[in-house]
């Protein structure tokens, strides 16, 4: 079981009034997490002791730097259970992991007519990359639908796979309806017609345990800022054999071997996908994140986030005229997206504010889904290890002070 | 909380004043706020020495968006061509009459943005317009 | 005059020993600068007062995080003294910036045959986009000379200008010999015969004051982490016209307008060139990072850095074998790169490093400069603001070190 | 410092015993790291039964690289081929006899990976030969 109290302590945010006498009540983790002092002093301390460029430098700082800088690659590694710390590129975000795919390995690998399938409920990070590379290279994009429930509709998908695509790229969790969908089985089945695959797991790494090597995944994107991590570190898995055939992307310091004016050679993994100074710190920061992650247990929080939205859904259902989107609360993570007939969600995020209760309110990145949907915008309460029953409850207050106003 | 919500803005969400089409029109745009989906169009009739003689706004949003949409074609009747190409963000707060963040400030212009890209004849409504 | 000490003790880490009673000398700011506190603690306290994503978000956190993340634009833009704020597209750093505009500008831009001008004093971040590119579209690359003495050879420049490049990319300053170019006239003469300028910012932008709209640059490139500023960010600066032309380069959240699962629309600028959730920290450090530069004020940080450099030029020259690389003093900024015929510049900064002073060895990501000059790599001896003559001294005393050493 | 720059080290820089190339010989590898150009030839003759018999390194670098490089091909004299290929980080260090951080590491480790990759008759040198 979570000590939430205890872990509440190590989140100096969680002690913010919104405004006098008005605390904070932080639901909008799927935005982006909040971190723990332990992140941010690992932070600190790099740049009050250590800071130095890396790889490049013999001098004690630029050694510290280093060691730090890999230390932390090795334990991301090992928290997806990847077999190689060289199967993990230091991106931005997962938006850079994704496009570095597309521009990489898609121009590298992909033809004409060739293939892609994705899901209807993608964030867009993973559809506009792909439609970049479409339009560029004539390519077809096929989409595994989303019931009505919000699931994938997986005899669908089993259908797009007899068009033979080259990529199935997919979101492990949905952003918007909390789906956890069945990455391994969808993997497979994408594998038995050799088509390589995409899991967006940047929602899913943060909140469930992930193991690339039991999902067979051939890569993973996710991103820092969403897992107790700072902003401005993304990770970009991916299989050693696939990273090694791969053209590089950026081009500049460190992911050279040679240069000469006018051609160069490449560096080994992982460093001929990190060019120029990475971010190093930012690095350091994910790798202190992992740590607190894996310390509380990732199995507990995704227990923990199931009982959280078993008691979310329940409240929110006896509220009349709130629709929650996406399925019920066994296959789903702790989001709920939902709306009012009262009132537009952004004013209900505008009220919720007002009490101290932050949600987001919009598209989330997800407009296919909401057009799907037939709704413009939802208003997203979502939720992380730090987050309290009491929060649902102020949460449920907020609502109904929402029917007050614009009912 | 009650400040945001001045009664005002509530009122005009519900019961809007200038909600509506113009069919013809002398200038029509659209456009919307893409961080939300909000939705704004507006219609304006012009007299011959270009004064508004007739406006009405449509579309989809939230109160702010929508409010201050209801509020600015108000304002707009009786302005010449000119006077509302000149219309600036201070005068849109100033009939919200609220304190507004840089989101809620974008659904607050939506409709200013897209009344004087129509008014100045743009094929795009831009942030320039409006800051 | 700067009030040198009193800015040392912005700057934790200058308290740091490397070993007990090792005080740090570090003398590698043209790798990467230290941070001083109001850098620090102005990323320490968004993480533990406002962290949010940002953009999308109504609520408190949310609406702080983005006026926070656009103030650091704007000053970052009065920097530079860009027309417009959203002329500054925040980046990873360098490298990726121009990256950006390879791919995008650049893919867009230049065909078969195309000539672009680079120089042989470039990093290879500013030479393996190119090449890339080069080889993609049968590109040609030329390059301007470096004289023996270590500057452009502006005479050859004026030839090349004859093959009518289409784009004419260069660094303002040297990061292995100092140099300091003149940018306008180069980018006047490349504007004559209608070339694109792009310019490698990274060492000039931190150590003079650089005035985009006086230069006349399309194109500036730059890091955070190299000005005082925290590693993960940097900036593209470009002209509003050529921006408004491109097209997108990373696709994803934030730099949409639209979204259909087969299509979208771009964002306008400078959104539409950065795809998800930015380096929002970071871009909050690097602003508090332009305040400390410009409260100091980078004419004096100019100034001191030439009287600093003609101290360390004069003090290295009277060391028996020594061989500064670079320009006079007058033509340059405060870099030292030098080899000694005793030993090899990783011994060097060993025997520096166990001494306390931080140099740099290797090839500084410019192999060619160094295949041109016939060596293998040197010690680099770099300055910032913070550095004192002592230090230099230190430096000094180290060398002879080194000879003793190794002689 | 003197920890590092121990005699051994510094002698063998200035003083090497197996510099040089040989020609023919049965396993000719060269390689240099990314970061520093060090650059390390190795050239190795073995006997019918696989067994070492003569070496030579050549290259240019630092103290570190080129001092490891001339103690390992010391070493590897009189050794198998099989012997050669099951070498590792930590029998160079033992040769060195010091401690190093991990930039400094790759330049000591430089001459492994290269004999290694010759010995196994890569393609490439990486660092997997050497972790
Ligand atoms: C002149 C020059 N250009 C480009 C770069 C690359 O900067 P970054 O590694 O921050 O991308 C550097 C930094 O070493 C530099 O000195
Ligand atoms: C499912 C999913 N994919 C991708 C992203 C994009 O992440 P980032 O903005 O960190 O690149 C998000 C974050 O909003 C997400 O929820």
């Amino acid at each position: 079981m979570l000590d939430v109290e205890k872990i509440r302590r190590d989140f100096p945010v969680l002690n913010r009034e919104v405004r006098p006498g008005v605390p904070l009540v932080y639901l909008d983790s799927t935005a982006t997490s909040q971190k723990p002092r332990q992140v941010l002093e690992a932070m600190d301390n790099f740049y009050r002791a250590s800071n130095a460029n890396i790889h490049r430098g013999i001098h004690t700082l630029a050694e510290e730097a280093t060691a730090s800088y890999e230390s932390a690659r090795r334990r991301i590694a090992a928290f997806i259970n990847a077999a190689h710390a060289h199967e993990i590129i230091f991106t931005r975000n997962t938006t850079e992991s994704i496009n570095l795919v597309a521009y990489s390995w898609g121009r590298a690998n992909l033809q004409a007519g060739d293939v892609i399938v994705l899901t209807e409920m993608e964030h867009h990070s993973n559809l506009v990359p792909w439609q970049i590379l479409a339009a560029e290279r004539d390519l077809r994009l096929e989409f595994i639908p989303v019931t009505e429930e919000g699931l994938l509709d997986l005899e669908a998908y089993h259908r797009l796979l007899d068009l033979r695509p080259k990529l199935v790229a997919f979101t492990q969790m949905s952003n918007v309806l909390g789906t956890i969908n069945p990455a391994a089985e969808i993997i497979a089945a994408a594998h038995q017609v050799g088509a390589v695959t995409l899991v967006d797991g940047a929602q899913s790494v943060p909140h469930i345990p992930v193991d690339v090597q039991a999902l067979g995944a051939d890569f993973l994107a996710f991103s820092g800022h969403k897992m107790l991590g700072p902003s401005g570190i993304g990770v970009l898995y991916g299989r050693t054999e696939l990273l090694e055939a791969m053209p590089p992307f950026l081009g500049g310091g460190d992911m050279i071997k040679r240069v000469e004016l006018r051609s160069f050679t490449t560096n080994a993994l992982p460093y001929k996908f990190e060019a120029g100074t990475p971010a190093i710190a930012e690095a350091i920061g994910l790798g202190a994140a992992v740590d607190y992650l894996s310390a509380v247990g990732m199995q507990a929080i995704e227990q923990y986030e199931r009982e959280m939205i078993a008691y979310v859904l329940e409240r929110l259902e006896e509220i009349p005229g709130v629709r929650v989107f996406g399925p019920a609360a066994e296959h789903k993570g702790a989001v709920a997206s939902f709306t009012m007939p009262e009132a537009h969600a952004h004013d209900i995020s505008q009220v919720l504010d007002e009490l101290g209760v932050a949600v987001r309110a919009g598209h989330h990145c997800a407009m296919p889904l909401h057009t799907k949907f037939g709704i413009p915008a939802t208003a997203r309460a979502s939720f992380y290890l730090y987050n309290t029953r009491q929060e649902v409850d102020r949460l449920v207050e907020g609502i109904y002070r929402v029917k007050h106003i614009f009912g | 909380m009650d400040d945001l919500y001045r009664e005002l803005i509530i009122d005009r969400y519900k019961n809007p004043q200038f909600r509506g089409q113009l069919d013809p029109a002398d200038i029509t745009f659209e456009d919307d706020n893409p961080y939300c989906g909000d939705h704004i169009r507006v219609d304006v009739r012009l007299d011959e020495n270009n004064v508004v003689t007739e406006a009405r706004y449509s579309g989809e949003g939230c109160s702010i968006s929508q409010a201050s949409a209801d509020l600015l074609i108000e304002y707009i009747h009786g302005k010449t061509l000119d006077e509302v190409k000149a219309l600036t963000k201070e005068d849109v707060l100033d009939l919200l009459g609220i304190q507004l963040g840089p989101v809620r400030l974008k659904c607050a212009l939506l409709s200013l943005k897209v009344l004087k890209a129509g008014a100045y004849g743009l094929g795009e409504a831009t942030d320039d317009l409006v800051e």
